[in-house]
């Protein structure tokens, strides 16, 4: 049963998700809408409140034990409480205020306000960190060492010449020889590990749906 | 110099410099703004959720007494919550079990037909194909990759005799591939680096104009 | 022809569009009728306006409009079993251009996807040479499995991670549970987790996703109980971060420079943040061992971790490191898959190139 | 550094090889950051894709309108603004009628700032009343509006049908421009300036439904997907990336030249390409160098 149950609905499931892509029929695809927007949606849901658990854990211990660093973990403890609660109550829409006033004067709190002020410029920058990992990467890595090695250099140096005004007016056929390597040998090789890809993904789907692969089902009878 | 006068300009400038501080090393102001952008991302995600998700598609139909089967569904949600009580954990194996299934399920047939059929007929070189000599030299170059990229991905057999000049041409396209990739890439990268100065230097500092 | 557009301007009419013609949409769940025509030779006209009648009524309603290009139209608010006619009007400023009617349609929703059936034919085919690998393998035939050089340096690695007395750091990707490659990445996961078991090598594991989360902490919990070290379980040691991918960047790359993994595994599906982890992990001075099927993030892993595990290699990998027969024998259909499609894709251009053929043809 | 020099040459390659990645950081840092405060003159050489847009809106008949398609938001506006910006710039040039839209809502505040920006940089040398660039009379910012089809097809037939006011709120049946622009048949071309799949999405319903032409300004990563649509004519011109608005730029600025307009604008694209320009050297440099040092120390080796 505690193995069972759990290993018939991956299998029932699984057929319903291979029939929504054979039967057009209002029957299948309906249940299907209701299914997607509804209930694995609510259903999802309630895996957050798992994830805010765990968050929420994994600071409260680091503080009680007075783990290395403790101090930053109140940060994201009181931040992670004080936005909610902005968002909680203040509402989503910026034009339809919630029950917890978020401005004050010319000064918006509002969850809107915390996600372009805060998490845009954030996310941003930590983004931005890839222009200078590229040049470090590239400088590491790029070796002539071996033949493989080498060609990896080569098809990105020419890449990134292609780039440079100044070579593309010195060497004119540049800009179109990189647009060929990136057009016939990347597009071989990705359609290469595609096919590959492909395989591994429909292997494990079926094992999953067969009930072959059950490492997910954790320990315990 | 003309300094931004919004406080929100001031506190995203405030953290663009504390991301890229960690360049230099982790440190005390990286660290901080590390531990609010998890527990801010968390904040928005909660509320996200609850306004975004739940109050529309369960709380809002329930109240007004439609779609009261959703409640079977917040029931099997709720089943997630039985990890915590050892008796019963196995229950949580039931939501995962029906995500698990419908995600394979239409993985299924989804991935034959978008990443074999469809592919298997882009590679196939025809006549028509050559209709410019030159689209089918470089058709007949993409075939030969192919080939030689599958090959380099046979795992049941020892890489010998044929296999292994051919699996070598496949992993010289692979290599080609990768790096074309990545020299493309360093514009795009490079870009939202010029992004983030245009706005320290012109937004906040008011230097660029 | 000009005798007739003087005519069409004395009535104030366009040359109307010909040939109306209506029928069921095929493959579909119904309430859907395509409206054909061909275009008005008048360059004037600016757009199509489509009126409908159901059988008996005597009003026509326009239903819609379609650009002065489309000879083409979907009624998508038909009544499935209602027999319908149109007409289509060619309109230009002040011009109007009426068609006769078509002739009466019904929409109806089909049980069965004909399009579907080149996929289903390949999907079914597919399935025996699996099925069939599976049942070799449950009978004990014997798989061969050829080295994989990153998995080979999974033990080491986590050997060195021991020896140091650093933890290891494990990211199953930021993708969802139902992503194939995070299905992948936990069953991989589960065979690391039996080794830092063994070892008494602390385990961190950092999720972006709460199910995979859920998941992840079980497989780790169940691998520890599989080796006799049920104990040795930390259940702080599988935890959530965020959902945002980039605070989640942000995060785990604060615990690889303040932790100081000795190896880093980055296996699953993975965007922008590739390199951003895989930098800051080389920084550390971590053994990488990462592998993906996002293969525009490959270049990426590639260049800055020791080993990269490419595209379908990830799925070899818990075959490969648990070497249990059934998973084994999917690698075996694989393998004969690829046969497949390489007969395929030499057989067909061979064919193609002999006999002038078009691909749709055949496949 | 006087140390290793007496140490000889093989003793700074080896070095160098092991050099702190902190000191590649501070060289990307600033050779990014001293250009975008002192940009290098750098003359961008249009690329046939940015050509063919230009050349297509400079030539298309005097009474057809551009519209530009405001379809990106925030997190590519470093690329992508300055596309905008020189299409503005390089439509109140030669007199052409500017329609623009939206098809986000981020799109709405990044559109605004690009009218404003280029209508001021046009006003602040009008001598006459027809030199300025007037809102309802030489452009009409329609706005956003939703379901995406609704709008895309519905401004085939009549726009003032799809946009009932503008977006500052005049009602467009009212504005004078909108007697000489009704709908897609008064329009040369649309160029959907997008981060994400949107020119397609024009491709498929305002180019196969009414024939409207397309242009396409696009982010550097995904132009490599876009090609094909170029190559079959389906997008009448592209620009790809900062490069491409770099590039449109320098032909509007030729062409403002010509035309005696030569007062001084800020154009971000060039700007940006001299630290894009200077950025690639770097790297290709850091390349070059390891490369060197490499052989050099293996060769000690051996």
């Amino acid at each position: 049963m505690k193995r069972k149950l759990p290993l018939i609905i991956v299998l029932v499931t699984g057929i319903f998700g291979v029939l929504t892509y054979i039967i057009p029929h209002p029957i299948i695809q309906d249940t299907d809408a209701v299914f997607r927007n509804d209930i694995l949606r609510v259903i999802g849901a309630f895996s957050i409140v798992l994830g805010i658990g765990s968050i929420l854990r994994h600071h409260f211990i680091k503080i009680k034990r007075k783990a290395e660093h403790w101090g930053y973990s109140w940060i994201t403890v009181v931040a992670l409480f004080v936005s909610a609660i902005i968002g909680l109550f203040g509402g989503i829409d910026p034009t339809r205020p919630g029950l917890l006033p978020t401005q004050v004067g010319g000064f918006s709190f509002h969850i809107q306000s915390l996600f372009t002020g805060l998490i845009v410029p954030l996310g941003s920058t930590m983004f931005a960190l890839l222009a200078f990992f590229m040049a470090s990467a590239a400088y590491r890595a790029f070796r002539a060492r071996n033949l493989e090695a080498t060609l990896l250099l080569v098809s990105a140096f020419i890449l990134m010449l292609g780039a440079v005004p100044l070579t593309r007016m010195i060497v004119r056929e540049l800009p179109s020889f990189a647009e060929w390597i990136l057009a016939v040998p990347n597009t071989a090789a990705k359609r290469g590990i595609g096919f590959g890809i492909s395989l591994g993904i429909l292997a494990t789907s079926l094992k999953i749906i067969l009930g072959i692969e059950r490492g997910w089902l954790g320990g315990g009878e | 110099m003309n300094l931004a006068t919004d406080p929100w300009v001031w506190v995203a400038a405030i953290m663009t410099l504390a991301v890229f501080s960690f360049l230099y090393k982790e440190n005390p102001f990286y660290r901080a703004a590390e531990h609010l952008f998890v527990g801010v991302s968390n904040g928005y995600f909660i509320t996200f959720t609850w306004h975004r998700v739940l109050v529309p598609s369960l709380i809002d139909p329930v109240g007004h007494g439609q779609k009261l089967w959703l409640i079977l569904a917040a029931i099997v949600g709720a089943l997630y919550f039985t990890r915590f009580i050892p008796k019963i954990s196995w229950l949580v194996r039931i939501p995962i079990a029906i995500f698990l299934g419908y995600g394979s399920g239409m993985s299924l047939l989804r991935s034959v037909e978008a990443g074999i059929i469809a592919q298997v007929k882009a590679t196939i070189v025809t006549r028509a194909t050559f209709a410019n000599w030159q689209a089918g030299l470089w058709a007949l170059i993409i075939l030969v990759g192919v080939v030689c990229t599958i090959t380099y991905f046979f795992f049941s057999a020892e890489r010998k005799g044929v296999l292994k000049p051919i699996s070598y041409v496949g992993i010289i396209f692979v290599m080609v591939g990768f790096g074309a990739s990545f020299g493309y890439t360093v514009m795009a990268r490079i870009s939202l680096f010029i992004g983030r100065l245009q706005f320290l230097l012109g937004d906040w500092l008011g230097l660029i104009r | 022809m000009a005798l007739s557009c003087i005519v069409a301007l004395l009535l104030c009419t366009l040359p109307p569009p010909g040939g109306v013609a209506a029928r069921d949409v095929p493959n579909d769940a119904g309430g859907k009728i395509a409206v054909t025509w061909t275009r008005s030779p008048d360059g004037s006209v600016i757009n199509y306006r489509v009126l409908r009648q159901a059988e008996g009524a005597t009003e026509w309603d326009t239903i819609g409009m379609a650009g002065r290009l489309a000879s083409r139209y979907f009624d998508e608010g038909a009544g499935n079993g209602t027999p319908y006619r149109y007409k289509v009007l060619a309109e230009a400023d002040t011009l109007q251009g009426e068609s006769e009617p078509s002739g009466y349609a019904k929409a109806a929703p089909q049980w069965f996807n004909t399009g579907r059936i080149p996929s289903i034919i390949g999907t079914a085919l597919i399935l025996v040479i699996f099925l069939y690998t599976f049942q070799q393998a449950r009978r004990g035939a014997k798989m061969f499995i050829r080295r994989i050089a990153g998995l080979d340096a999974v033990e080491e690695a986590l050997g060195r991670a021991t020896e140091m007395g650093r933890p290891t750091l494990y990211v199953p990707g930021l993708s969802t549970i139902d992503d194939v490659a995070t299905i992948a990445s936990l069953n991989i996961l589960g065979e690391v987790a039996k080794k830092t078991a063994k070892f008494g090598t602390p385990l961190i594991v950092p999720n972006r996703d709460p199910i995979v989360y859920t998941v992840a902490r079980e497989v780790v919990k169940e691998s520890y109980a599989s080796v006799g070290r049920p104990d040795a379980f930390n259940p702080d040691s599988v935890f959530f971060l965020t959902d945002q991918q980039f605070a989640y960047a942000a995060a785990v790359d604060g615990i690889m420079l303040r932790e100081k993994p000795a190896t880093n595994f980055l296996i699953g599906m993975f965007w922008a943040e590739s390199l951003i982890l895989a930098e800051t992990g080389a920084i550390s001075g971590a053994v990488q061992i990462a592998g993906t099927d996002a293969v525009s993030q490959l270049p990426f892993f590639i260049t800055a971790c020791d080993y990269t595990l490419i595209g379908e290699e990830l799925y070899a990998a818990s075959a490969y490191i648990s070497r249990e027969p059934l998973r084994l024998g999917a690698i075996k259909g694989q393998d004969y898959n690829k046969l497949i499609i390489l007969a395929l894709i030499l057989g067909g251009t061979l064919l193609a190139l002999a006999v002038d053929i078009r691909i749709t043809d055949i496949l | 550094m006087a140390a290793s020099g007496s140490a000889g040459r093989k003793g700074f390659w080896e070095r160098l090889q092991r050099i702190d990645r902190r000191w590649i950081y501070l060289v990307i840092w600033l050779v990014v950051m001293v250009p975008l405060i002192k940009p290098f003159p750098i003359k961008p050489v249009a690329s046939p894709p940015v050509q063919q847009m230009f050349s297509y809106i400079d030539s298309m008949p005097e009474d057809k309108a551009l519209i530009i398609s405001v379809d990106y938001s925030p997190d590519t506006q470093a690329e992508l603004h300055p596309m905008t910006l020189a299409l503005l710039r390089h439509a109140f040039a030669t007199d052409r009628r500017v329609g623009l839209v939206a098809t986000t809502v981020y799109g709405l505040g990044l559109g605004e700032d690009a009218l404003r920006e280029v209508k001021r940089e046009f006003d602040s040398v009008a001598t006459r009343h027809e030199d300025s660039v007037i809102s309802g009379e030489d452009f009409i910012f329609w706005g956003w509006t939703t379901p995406l089809l609704t709008m895309m097809l519905g401004m085939g037939e009549r726009i003032t049908n799809v946009f009932p006011v503008d977006y500052y709120g005049a009602r467009t049946e009212s504005l004078p421009m909108t007697r000489h622009v009704k709908n897609y048949n008064d329009v040369g071309i649309l160029v959907s300036v997008a981060g994400s799949s949107m020119p397609i999405s024009w491709v498929a319903y305002a180019q196969t439904q009414f024939g409207l032409r397309i242009g396409c300004g696009t982010t550097a990563v995904s132009a490599a997907d876009y090609y094909t649509y170029l190559n079959s004519g389906q997008f009448t011109g592209m620009l790809a990336g900062m490069r491409g608005a770099a590039e449109y730029e320098q032909l509007t600025r030729e062409k403002m030249d010509r035309l005696g307009m030569t007062w001084r604008v800020r154009n971000r694209g060039t700007e940006a390409m001299s630290s894009q320009t200077a950025a690639h050297i770097a790297i290709i440099l850091f390349i070059v160098v390891g490369n060197i040092g490499y052989f050099a120390t293996r060769r000690r080796k051996s």
